[in-house]
């Protein structure tokens, strides 16, 4: 049996599953998988942390650096966020330059970091115009079971929440300090399954949907991003239904990563 | 939205509730499309919406370029959104960014949801969207403008794509922004509807919307995104109703 | 029938009819196609052109920014040409890296234009060795119906004639005031069909063509550039006939971008 | 080694012969190993040596990509050694840079000295190493690490792999460098042995040493690399002596 | 031409008519060819011309690289004009630039116009040319040099392709500028000539020349190249003259 | 009979003729090609250095230009090796960015040069932090005949041995002088054809060898670099014999660079 048809059994049954209100793993249709923050796991950068989100494992670190404000931002230092789908995560990666597959995880996440203000980027300016903290946020994917997006951007919350600005070693304070985290935004995936729209899909998951929508939320009770990918459409009043688990789940997934 | 250490904000709503360039907060930009102007194109359409000006070409079904993209069951469309240099304010180096990427991809994945690729197995359908002048908002006409393309192409859809950006604007909500409310503004959330279906096959956002405003939002968006489709049927007409000239096939009369 | 065959029968079309001196869209052997220069096509360029060569069209853009002059040219501004040939505009172009025919044609058109000192570069000096005006010429071809280069030379001539220094602002002047410009070179093309020379090929000539002819002409009664393209020859009597036809054509080419 | 102009060195020896660490000039750093630790891959393998931490993968054998590649007599190899942009103390830029490339080279080498390549024509055996926090020996960590991967998808080997490092440490020659030893001495020299020949299929060198330190390094690195491989084999047994669970093939019992 | 802010413009042209290396206007510089010189390339050629140094080699006919440039009727030529890092004042970053590309183009549209493709359909005919040392007239030196060469691998062609640039100094026309000439001259007008045919295969030309002097530039670099031409056959017959040693196809005795 | 097989059956004799401690060119187990290296060949270099090992030919040209010390090394200047393995040399090489052959040899013999502090660079700085002299080495294969380490090895000790400091073209010093070189370091390459291990390999030893090594030596009897390349295995007797014939050869050579 060719594998295009296999993948097409799968998909019938993983839809046929969801419409009983259930899923190939024996979750409901809300629930997550179980969920874990290691943070400070790589000594080398500044600040990281290891997520797995049932088998999927991603793993985060942030590395601060003096450089030099934008013209345009004179006053404010720089974040940036780069996602690694690396060939060793998942078979169906290949090495070589990001495909459009990491870019958009990696413009997602930060799009909910950056919206949500997460890091206040004036905090980060030395001297305006002159010098200031170029932030990296660089995530590595290490195994692909299912929704990297969420597990990509709470490594990228957890790592950001725990790290220091290495201000002594590179001589721009006498003390390094934690870095000063203002918000905590944190991304829920949702993809259709016939006519429902199930929560944190598996690999298997996200090949049979007709449709993914992540809804990134911070503890104020904003939407602060959201992104449509893959194939598939949602009515208005589905979107606004997985608003709100997108907030119930938020809630939960800050609270594990602020360690509360 | 992302405007740390920018120096001045305009006052983008007036006493009465009138935008910047004079509009109600529901109300859009002038827009004009033109179908075909191209020659070589299998496919093509103009967009000039408020100061944007938007070309799209469609070629195919064609041989897949590069091969191992092929898909045995079905057309693949590989879309490519691309700023020309002078577009913008700040000259854009040529190239694709990362910006260009992403917007190519959801475009991509938007018409995919529309379009009877398995009608043609084995191809490609190209839709290249090219921005000349830009003043927010461009991800909507190019995708306005691709759609169009692919009906002029023949390209059989379910429907017409219809796209447009919803945001907020000194805490209101507000349809179609402009580059200043684009700039300035606390929220922006691209879509993308198929009318007939009353579904979005394009959402995106980023900002500060709570609960109400989002579902307001969503409303503003589908109601631009219905007039935006009939401008869109009738500059379809206007190149159609030429005596003699068939109707482009896949297009909903 | 193949159709590597169609484009052969095609191609003898062709020839047979240049030898009677005729041509598929009708025009005599030295005809050019109507052409339209439309300046201030692109309000977000400090100039621009939208040019027409019958179906043949090119937009052209001219950013100014405020650089550092090269280290050997101290005393003088930057030029640089880019030609784009995207994919949108013709079935034989792919997306991608700028392959030899743009990297051809943005090096032609510069050469014209550089060649004729159609802009003093000195005058774009704002302070030698540390700030010039560097000027961006970028053509971007929207539909490819043959004679790309004199299209978008004349794009270029065009946005160029017809640019404003954004001198303002970037804080060099008081006022923003037109760019300078010097001479008026104008590229005009052949291509050989058997033993005729024909001018403003189409797309289907240029195909069938036996080696292409490029000679840029300035106001003066000189010839500042020429290129010979394609697969083909010309004796040097075939050369010196061809310049001849240049100057012609360029005179009158030359008027429609001044609007005079 | 190559540290012109670098302004403090450290004391590496002590008096009594302690390296700064406090080992013996003989002793290894501390290690565990993990087989299996990924699910999508073929086989996979987590080494954690020192302050390293580097995980390995392999897929295969599978389908060649780039195609021209495919070679109508046996499978090929393709190593792919890269560091994580955090992994060292001066961020490093995503992509693989000269040194990365060497070194996959020269472990893509090592395997195909060892793998029975011929049982698996026209297919490819990817072996993926991300070092995810370096502190020198990072090529050596990730062979052990790519080696056990190997054997956990069953790939047939005439043998396990080992590695370790020798250098030399104010003058002495020392086991397995950490990084102000590898920063600051005098040669380091990475090796990896096929244990039941004896026979080397990595040798690398930078430095300074005459005959004898050359000789002393060789058989002090074969005696460290003996004592890797055993661990190597405690780690397979741990994961395959589960009941029920087969051994891999391919690794000697 | 192109100066732009340079100091000191040398006197190019003496009261006598001499230039600044004693030459008169209609004459070359001292060439020297040697066919064959490389062990491991089909055809190879060295031209040690004025200061320039260029080695040309051909491979094939041979399978297309990329494949999906493959012709089913003719053989591709694929000339590779390189210039080493070391060849010229300021060292050049290594790759290719877009002048090497351009050059390259012009240079394979020129050996098109004369090679017999036809005979070698679904081939490939790589031609290289690497400057070694550079000073004025490199892209002719290097297509008289791959003559050379596509003669030594026994390509047939309809002739031998040469070359020379012709400039105009001081207000001059002059033969062969070298690279002061080139440099500080108004002018520069390198061709590629089939002798036999007297027709032109490679026309650029760059500064300021009326028709009288354009006229006159054609005239004197038709001469230059046939005297240039003597040199080529010489050159083969030089290498082929040794007994029992077979005569290259397809050049003209 | 298919290249595979005829490669086959080469590689066959050539390990068959090795045992028998012969050679496929008459030469003996241990014996070198001819060496030559003439040094000067370029005058746009600041040093070079041609070199023939039997008909492998590699050019080395040294270029030295001010820069700017790297942060962690203010007082020192700058070493860059470069080899290009050209596609004019051998019908295995392709056009395009450089491959992992290509990487191997410029590091192994940049590691040699580097390793033997053949350049002292402390004598490159002018003024620490802010200027020294960028020291480029460019190799560039023209005929590889076998055994391009060495050659490539030997052309840029050569190019470097003979070059000169262009201290007064770039305002540094009144005069130019010669670059100065502290230490002598040769590689010399090995392979294993069966039990026995070859000197300086041909290109088809190359190609049937089953493990190459490369030791670099010094003038003070070090090694300073080793290389292990290629599917193959060396036992450390064979690497200690092999260091003791590198030494020996590399004294030879190191005259003929010195031209002593």
């Amino acid at each position: 049996m060719s594998e295009v048809v296999s993948a097409e059994i799968q998909t019938t049954h993983i839809i046929d599953l969801a419409r009983a209100g259930r899923r190939l793993d024996g979750r409901g249709i809300d629930d997550w998988r179980p969920v874990s923050v290691t943070p400070g796991y790589v000594k080398s950068a500044d600040g990281s942390a290891l997520v797995h989100v049932g088998d999927t494992t991603v793993l985060c670190g942030v590395k601060l650096e003096i450089g030099k404000p934008f013209p345009d931002t004179p006053n404010a230092g720089v974040l940036t966020t780069n996602a690694e789908l690396i060939a060793l995560s998942s078979p169906t990666f290949e090495p070589g330059p990001p495909q459009p597959e990491a870019i958009e995880l990696s413009r997602v996440v930060d799009r909910s970091i950056r919206a949500a203000e997460t890091i206040d980027l004036t905090k980060l300016c030395v001297t305006p115009s002159e010098k200031c903290w170029t932030c990296y946020v660089d995530i590595h994917c290490l195994d692909h079971a299912g929704n990297l997006i969420d597990a990509a951007q709470l490594a990228a919350l957890g790592a950001l929440t725990h790290a220091t600005v290495p201000a002594q070693r590179f001589g721009v304070a006498e003390h390094d300090y934690p870095l000063d985290v203002s918000h905590f935004p944190v991304e829920c995936t949702f993809v259709r399954l016939g006519d429902r729209i199930v929560a944190d899909p598996t690999f298997e998951e996200e090949t049979a949907g007709q449709g993914r929508l992540t809804v990134a939320t911070d503890e104020l009770g904003n939407v602060v991003a959201m992104q449509k990918g893959k194939i598939g459409a949602f009515s208005p009043d589905e979107v606004v239904e997985t608003v709100e688990r997108a907030f119930r789940h938020g809630d939960r997934l800050r609270n594990v990563v602020r360690g509360t | 939205m992302g405007n740390v250490g920018a120096k001045e904000i305009p006052q983008l709503l007036s006493a009465d509730g009138r935008r910047i360039d004079g509009r109600r907060l529901d109300e859009l930009r002038s827009i004009t499309m033109k179908v075909g102007p191209l020659t070589r194109a299998d496919g093509s359409a103009f967009v000039e919406w408020g100061e944007n000006k938007v070309m799209a070409a469609v070629y195919g079904p064609r041989e897949v370029h590069p091969r191992h993209l092929m898909q045995t069951s079905k057309a693949i469309i590989q879309c490519r959104y691309n700023m020309a240099a002078f577009s913008v304010d700040e000259r854009k180096r040529p190239g694709q960014d990362r910006r260009s990427q992403e917007i190519s991809k959801v475009i991509t994945e938007a018409f995919e949801s529309v379009v009877f690729t398995e009608e043609f197995p084995k191809t490609s359908i190209d839709v290249y969207i090219e921005v000349l002048q830009a003043n927010a908002g461009t991800r909507c006409a190019g995708l306005v403008a691709a759609s169009l393309a692919l009906a002029d192409a023949g390209i059989p859809m379910a429907d017409l794509v219809s796209a447009v950006a919803v945001g907020k604007v000194a805490g209101r909500i507000a349809l179609d922004l402009k580059k200043e409310e684009d700039n300035f503004g606390e929220a922006d959330l691209p879509m993308a509807l198929v009318p007939q279906s009353g579904r979005l096959v394009l959402i995106q956002m980023e900002g500060h919307m709570n609960r109400d405003e989002l579902r307001q939002a969503l409303d503003l968006g589908t109601k631009g995104c219905r007039e935006i489709y009939e401008r869109m049927r009738e500059a379809l007409r206007a190149k159609y109703d030429t005596p003699g000239r068939a109707e482009p096939a896949g297009v909903p009369a």
